[in-house]
């Protein structure tokens, strides 16, 4: 473990951040460099974000535009709370690299190309007509071209490699060369080399040698102006433990503590999709924490099997993406009738129908609150961030067994993969929530509908001595839960469900992410969109415009103050990564005017796109 | 079965009624079913509260509410895969299965297979009356060709289904059949609860409002002699009061019916009733009826490990020695610390 | 087939009208009685609207209360558009089906007890201590109780049929009584009798002696006071050919008669659920029609099946309920990414999950509009009536082949059920709306995902020569159709798919069922609510209150006039038989203060309840 | 095999392939199953435009991109449902239907059942890898005890399911096995494009990348003789080159292997493979891998009409004679006439 000395910083407005996007083929080991370039920016102490983005395919062909795998971090001296929208850095591996990644590159930004890979059949399979290492059809960037292939070649020689095990080293030459124009350490990246290649000491021994060598080249080559060395200032974070989470691992470990914090066993059962796989990967690992994982033939049986358990006493959970929660649509109608304790984590993906697996969006909203048969209100929410993702799991746990409801969790395959830094939470500080069984009958006979003050049912469990019952999806009598057709009783049950729900809301108190109450403009979000939102929003406050930023995080029931405060703005404007649906929310409960700002492309915003929006709405 | 069934419990018929109506029409074969299960479970010393009935949807799944135990009366189709997260959460209980031909082949095929094939320790009972009741009579895949029903005026034309040869395709380890008002239904249920696994039991069942009498060829006493082959480990497959018997023709390889002269069925080559030879299994659940007697009983017996064994000894063993340290894990992987003071020591 | 003379009537502002309800064990024939009845009065010209209610269970055991099934009937001499609040009329044939329902009858309103049925047995199983046509409990109405059982035995005797087949006579002595009460002919029903019972003519001849007997009870018999003779005028309705007809079967008509405008043969995959079977049943007998039923072995077969009909040419069409259109949810969502024509039909019944089959309710609008994963637009028709049903099928089939999309079709379990009657349309009034495949390449290349001025793409079958691709669920390349992630891409077919669904409302005008554009106040509804909201206006501006009615067919997209229609009103309310769901379209469309009147008892508003909810809104 | 393929037409591999870039890993076994279906194609005179290949999704299913015909990719595990609209609505397309372990048996499990049943006229090909591809290599239904995944790190305990057993369990009338490099797959393909009727053919897929190898101990050459059981019918069931062979032990009723001495199969009372026996099918199905040889090429070849002739069938019978006059149609039951002139004549 590392520990970073850091002296007290002076507020700085101006944040100097950078913005570095690593690209190759998907075999050149991207992922692998940009996840250990984070590692060594966290620990430089600079905050940071992440933004993986690789092919849809297993293993697309060598070369190929479609095979491009990129992996894109922003880290600065202050909070940094997005990938960032246009990298300063480009590091392309091959032509299709360059072809798709330097059109977002800034103006004025440097690139820096391996020309031992722009060969014909690369060009070529990259459509590249000409060489634009040679055309100058780059001029209006910086461009560092030489060959990096050749030179970790030369660096890793004395290990006797074969050529293609040696090239396999250029992504650690490559991270040797950023550590140097970023002055970090390689120490820990060293460690992590050797641990990794344990078995095989040689290979160790050769990347290090090429990560080295990289940050040699850095040091010793007398190269003209583009490449310098620049130092990004660590950023003011509190004192404590750090660590990098992805939302999958964050909500896999929210999960877990969940259902610690209700002192239940948890069973989990899913359905392999992208990009909700991993939270199933995840979990399988965790059986020590009294987990039991399920991979069900299909999702409704995935959802089937969780409510099942739920009804046996564990503290059931599902998960999947847009297509699969489609079909636990009528499970969920049946969790809601039997009022079992449930979770339903929708990582959301491009949609409709298969849509784009790999790709992010927010367009589940509406399926979230709208999408059942039936009057079957659902409380919705949703995570903005790898780090709220965890909080955002144990709510939804609480929710579930204080009320005996199924609960949606949404998130999406942004957050899902992205990576940033999180402070470790101190679990003692989070309050247990414990649950208890019925196993005695209330007088006047059992009831397994009866309701307390929140309006929830008791939960029996079977095992429980006397008080055997029957439940089912049928409309179910006011207390004693028997199937029952009568109007007057369908009426109140309706009732109870809609009004056990709306209760949730109750204390539920919505603040402020910057700004004060009233004013011009408030944007209001939900999920991923926080990071661009909130540098957007700061961004125009620091242009002195009186915006501010909502962000919620109860999708439904909203926070009961919500209504008033968006009332107190002049305009109100809400960024989705969709075509407007939780404005439809918005504009339904309370008839305020929210206009919507709407991205659809499978890419999170960039900042500039909102910040825009809020200018021309101020204009 | 669950694991803790040494401890039998003293129950009787009617502690395991309820005090609701049963709304089935009169003179349905569920009454004769219910009425079965209910004679079966004391006699097996079943826990009431360690009981549990699970359903899906249909005339037969309304059984749970019938019967004082626990019961999740859930979807259409979905009565295997919430069955299994029930007895993955608490092994200690007994789940039965209540389903029909319809709810198990027609929208829940798929999850009939796989809770045959994971092999979950469970009870399962097909009530197969070849029909939907609930929805007023539309043929069903167990619905023999030809069947005229509001869905198919001019009669259907699919090939039907074979409950017993699809659980046994499916990977089944036990498979039995019985009818609704056989005297021998409780002791094919007692085996299917001895049977540690998943226990498939086809139960032929009268609707007799929208598809009667379908199964009177066999079941009727005039015809249960020459109808019915009760299977019984050890012994030949013999019927008609032992006139006939089945024998494996040698040439052609496969099943035939022999006559049986005085009692001496050795020298007709009758096959001996193996429970554990699956390839005999296969042949009796593919026997056409007609030309040869209904196979019933216990047709197939032969356990694995169950599903949710293996689940909990993993569990476990994936356990063992670890300790439940939230703080622990939350805290792995590669971590720092910010500290303005210095470095920690 | 029966003619009727009549002659012009004055217009009649308090219209004579008559609410009969027939009561009994659903042994006895309740349903058909009243089926029978039905068509006498539509016969004798009066306009009229039924309402059946059965039981759950498939034949309850006799003489419980929840065994009891009834149906009733409204008739007058001018235009009825609901089955009526309170009966005037109770006939029971026994002591639960008073019970049940004699609570609804008008005060004042007579009863017709059956004596014969009054015995200890039948009055313990519908828990009646002492016999209420006796105790005196029954005085607030007319009561008239006598032993109907004894006098069917009688009137059958010379038939000599079994004591419990003789009693099954019970229902027809009692419509004869019927018959004479309203002066109606018995000619159609005595022909009627003799066709069902051709191959038993005793039964025929038993049956009619017991109707005569029925009949000649209510001439002769001399009873006191309630018992008397009053005939309702016929109803001023238009000239031509008339007929009963149930939504179920209207909406089967007019699919049928879709896909022939369409010139299109019909592809049908169901799956059997209440209240959605009798589609399927209706299509599987019209073969000659170019029609295949197919009934799938489960929801997600049923709609898959159709959507590869639909790829190969057919029309496909789906149906279900709640709990069986949320498992299709999945597919609908490929059917809109491959732009294919598929009508769904949506029979509405009480939810949420499997709910209360037999009831009726409006609760999936929320399902149809917004229930899938994705931006997933998804055009929505609700059908008002079973008349109005035939014509929405034709629309529904019109909008799915003119824009090679998914159409949801919302009707309920009410309108499937009721019979009303039914002017046969004209079909040569119909414009026809064939659809031309794509046969030849256009100039360019094959473009499967090109588009007309509607933004719809073409549809070319597999066998067309030289058009040979490939279509899925993946997200498709402008034009080409081939598999595209592109971010640009995805934002473009993503407003393609929106806008071609936005088109669709291009000339839909909404207009007013009842009142002036503009005025205090707008009744909005959808659906089967259509009947109680025009009584109730009729009566509010009777009384010279300034409210109109505007029933919306388009939910989904609303038709372009709808919003400025709206805004003219001071106040807007929208009764739903859910908790507001309608009201949150219109809500977020609109921003008007659009107040929902919900009622979810799984039976249909009375007038009464929505002229209270009118005048409460006005004071 | 659709009716009026009397029609053959004359096509080059060439003609089958499209421009769409093959995006699966270098390496991976569809590469080889792809030629060999663009091989088979001419060789049965198909034609593109009546050839229709129907897909869910995984891997496997991204096949129709490759093929120049029309495809339809659909969704997880419906490619059975869909591809039976496509059938019935046009009975004269050529119907393929290319699916995975996962996507057939695992979500899909249902519908690949019911399209057996009925016996739809179609070709199945299910791409057995033993692993989940597309979603990075979860064990899937046909995994083997223990396979270790992303989801189960710790080895998998459910009993996996095997296609062939299934299928024939589902009713399947036609059950073939093959495996992705060898060079008898298009003769099996063929033989399920001439069966007319739902066909279903397991071929062996090797993933090498989340499961590679898994099938080297028959499909490699070195283990072909003792590995690989190539069943023809007619002839004697014969493997390491004649030395082996698979007879019935008539007592325990069960397959057995026996040693052939120099050729003198009859001695050793090796069965003759009879395509039509379904008994046996279901024991070569189930004989387990290791003290059996893997059975490859027609296991089970025994036609039955199929489901879209009978719809057809039904629907022409039940049209005969009717004409479809729509104002006919909505005139129907008891109608009234109102006028105000009085009665019509
Ligand atoms: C999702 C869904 N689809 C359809 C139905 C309607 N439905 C209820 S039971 C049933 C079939 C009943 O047949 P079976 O399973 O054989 O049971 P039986 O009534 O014959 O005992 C159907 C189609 C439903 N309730 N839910
Ligand atoms: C409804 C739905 N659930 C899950 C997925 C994710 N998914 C895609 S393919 C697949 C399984 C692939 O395995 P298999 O069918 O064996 O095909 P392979 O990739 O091995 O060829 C899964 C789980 C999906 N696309 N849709
Ligand atoms: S419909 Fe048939 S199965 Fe259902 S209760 Fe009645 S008799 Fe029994
Ligand atoms: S993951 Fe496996 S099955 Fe999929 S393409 Fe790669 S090698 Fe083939
Ligand atoms: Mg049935
Ligand atoms: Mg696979």
């Amino acid at each position: 473990m590392a520990t970073v000395l850091q002296s007290r910083p002076e507020i700085d407005v101006a944040p100097e951040a950078v913005v570095v996007r690593f690209a190759g083929d998907s075999g050149d080991g991207m992922q692998l460099t940009g996840g250990q370039f984070t590692l060594s920016t966290a620990l430089a102490g600079n905050d940071l974000a992440t933004f993986p983005d690789f092919p849809a395919e297993i293993r697309a062909p060598q070369g190929t535009l479609f095979g491009v795998s990129a992996f894109q971090i922003n880290f600065g001296s202050s909070a940094i709370t997005t990938a960032g929208d246009a990298p300063d850095v480009l590091i392309a591996m091959n032509p299709a690299a360059l072809k798709t990644n330097v059109g977002d590159l800034k103006p004025g930004g440097l690139i820096i190309a391996d020309t031992g890979e722009f060969n014909e059949r690369n060009l070529a399979k990259a459509k590249y007509a000409t060489n634009p290492v040679e055309d100058g059809s780059l001029s209006k960037w910086q461009l560092l071209a030489f060959d990096i292939s050749a030179l970790t070649l030369e660096s890793v020689k004395p290990f006797g490699l074969g050529n293609k095990e040696a090239l396999r080293c250029k992504n650690m030459w490559t991270l040797g060369l950023a550590l140097w124009m970023f002055d970090r350490d390689r120490g820990p990246i060293v460690e992590w080399l050797k641990s990794k290649f344990a078995k095989n000491t040689i290979l160790a021994d050769a990347n290090i040698a090429a990560l080295n060598a990289g940050h040699a080249f850095g040091e010793t080559a007398e190269l003209s102006g583009p490449l310098k060395q620049l130092h990004v200032a660590p950023a003011p974070v509190p004192d404590g433990l750090y660590r990098t989470v992805t939302g999958a691992e964050s909500i896999s470990l929210g999960l877990v503590a969940g259902a610690q914090l209700a002192s239940l066993p948890m069973f989990f059962g899913g359905y392999p999709i992208t990009p909700a796989s991993a939270i199933l990967h995840h979990l399988s690992k965790l059986k020590e924490f009294g987990v039991t994982t399920f991979q069900a033939e299909d999702e409704i049986a995935a959802i089937a099997s969780a409510i099942g358990a739920s009804y046996a006493g564990s503290l059931g959970i599902t998960s999947s993406s847009g297509p699969g929660i489609a079909l636990k649509g009528e499970a969920i109608g049946l969790a809601i009738m039997t009022e079992l304790p449930l979770v339903i984590v929708n990582s959301q993906r491009g949609g409709p129908s298969t849509g784009l697996p790999t790709k992010t969006e927010q367009s589940d909203l509406y399926q979230a609150v709208y999408g059942r048969n039936g009057d079957a209100p659902l409380p919705v929410i949703a995570a903005r961030s790898p780090a709220d993702a965890f909080d955002c799991a144990i709510e939804a746990c609480r929710i579930a067994v204080e009320y005996m409801t199924p609960v949606m969790l949404l998130t999406d395959g942004y957050i899902a993969n992205a990576a940033e830094p999180w402070k470790v939470p101190d679990m003692a500080s989070y309050a247990p929530f414990p649950v208890t069984f019925q196993e005695e009958a209330q007088e006047g006979g059992l009831k397994p509908y009866a309701r307390d003050a929140k309006l929830k049912r008791p939960w029996i469990k079977p095992g429980t001595p006397g008080l055997m019952h029957r439940i089912g999806g049928i409309e179910k009598e006011l207390d004693t839960g028997h199937i029952n057709y009568a109007p007057e009783n369908h009426q109140a049950m309706t009732h109870i469900r809609q009004n056990k729900v709306l209760g949730i809301a109750k204390g539920l108190r919505q603040d402020i992410d910057q700004g004060n109450e009233g004013g011009k403009i408030a944007v209001v979000g939900w999920g991923s969109t926080y990071g661009p939102i909130s540098q957007a929003v700061r961004r125009a406050r620091a242009k002195g415009h009186d915006v501010a930023h909502i962000h919620i995080r109860h999708i439904w029931p909203l926070p009961e103050n919500l209504g008033e405060l968006l009332k107190g703005f002049e305009k109100v404007l809400v960024p989705e990564m969709n075509t407007g649906q939780l404005k439809t929310v918005l504009r339904d409960q309370y008839l305020v005017d929210a206009r919507p700002l709407n991205k659809v492309s499978g890419q999170p915003f960039r900042i500039a796109e909102i910040e825009d929006a809020i200018e021309s709405l101020l204009a | 079965m669950n694991e803790m069934t040494t401890i039998k419990v003293q129950t009787t018929i009617k502690d395991w009624e309820t005090d609701q109506e049963v709304r089935w029409c009169p003179g349905c074969g569920d009454y004769a079913i219910l009425k079965a299960v209910q004679r079966t479970l004391p006699e097996i010393g079943a826990d009431p509260k360690n009981t549990v009935f699970v359903s899906g949807i249909g005339c037969s799944s309304r059984f749970p509410y019938y019967v004082e135990s626990y019961g999740f009366h859930t979807i259409h189709g979905r009565a295997p895969a919430v069955a299994t997260g029930v007895k993955l959460a608490n092994p200690e209980l007994d789940v039965w299965i209540i389903t029909g031909d319809g709810d198990a082949l027609s929208i829940g095929g798929n999850h009939t297979m796989h809770i045959l094939r994971r092999n979950l320790d469970c009870q399962i009972l097909l009530f197969n009356n070849e029909i939907y009741g609930l929805t007023k009579g539309q043929y069903s895949p167990t619905s023999r060709e030809g069947t005229k029903s509001p869905s198919t005026p001019f009669g259907s034309v699919d090939r039907p289904a074979k409950p017993a040869a699809f659980a046994l395709g499916s990977g089944a380890r036990f498979v039995a059949r019985g009818f609704d008002v056989s005297k021998n239904l409780p002791d094919v249920l007692k085996a299917a609860y001895n049977h540690k696994g998943a226990a498939f039991v086809e139960i032929f069942q009268n609707c007799i409002v929208y598809n009667k009498d379908v199964f009177a060829d066999f079941t009727e006493k005039k015809n249960a002699d020459e109808g019915q082959l009760w299977l019984e480990n050890g012994k030949p497959m013999l019927f008609a009061k032992g006139t006939k018997g089945i024998t494996l023709d040698r040439e052609a390889l496969t099943l035939k019916v022999v006559e049986v002269v005085d009692g001496n069925w050795q020298a007709a080559g009758v096959i001996v009733h193996d429970v554990t030879n699956r390839s005999v299994a296969h042949m009796l659940v593919e026997m056409p009826f007609g030309a040869f007697p209904m196979a019933l009983g216990i047709l197939y017996d032969d356990p694995r490990p169950s599903f949710e064994q293996g689940v909990i000894a993993q569990n476990e063993k994936a356990s063992a020695g670890k300790v439940a340290d939230l703080q622990k894990l939350v805290s792995q992987g590669e971590t720092w610390t910010v500290s303005h003071a210095g470095p920690e020591l």
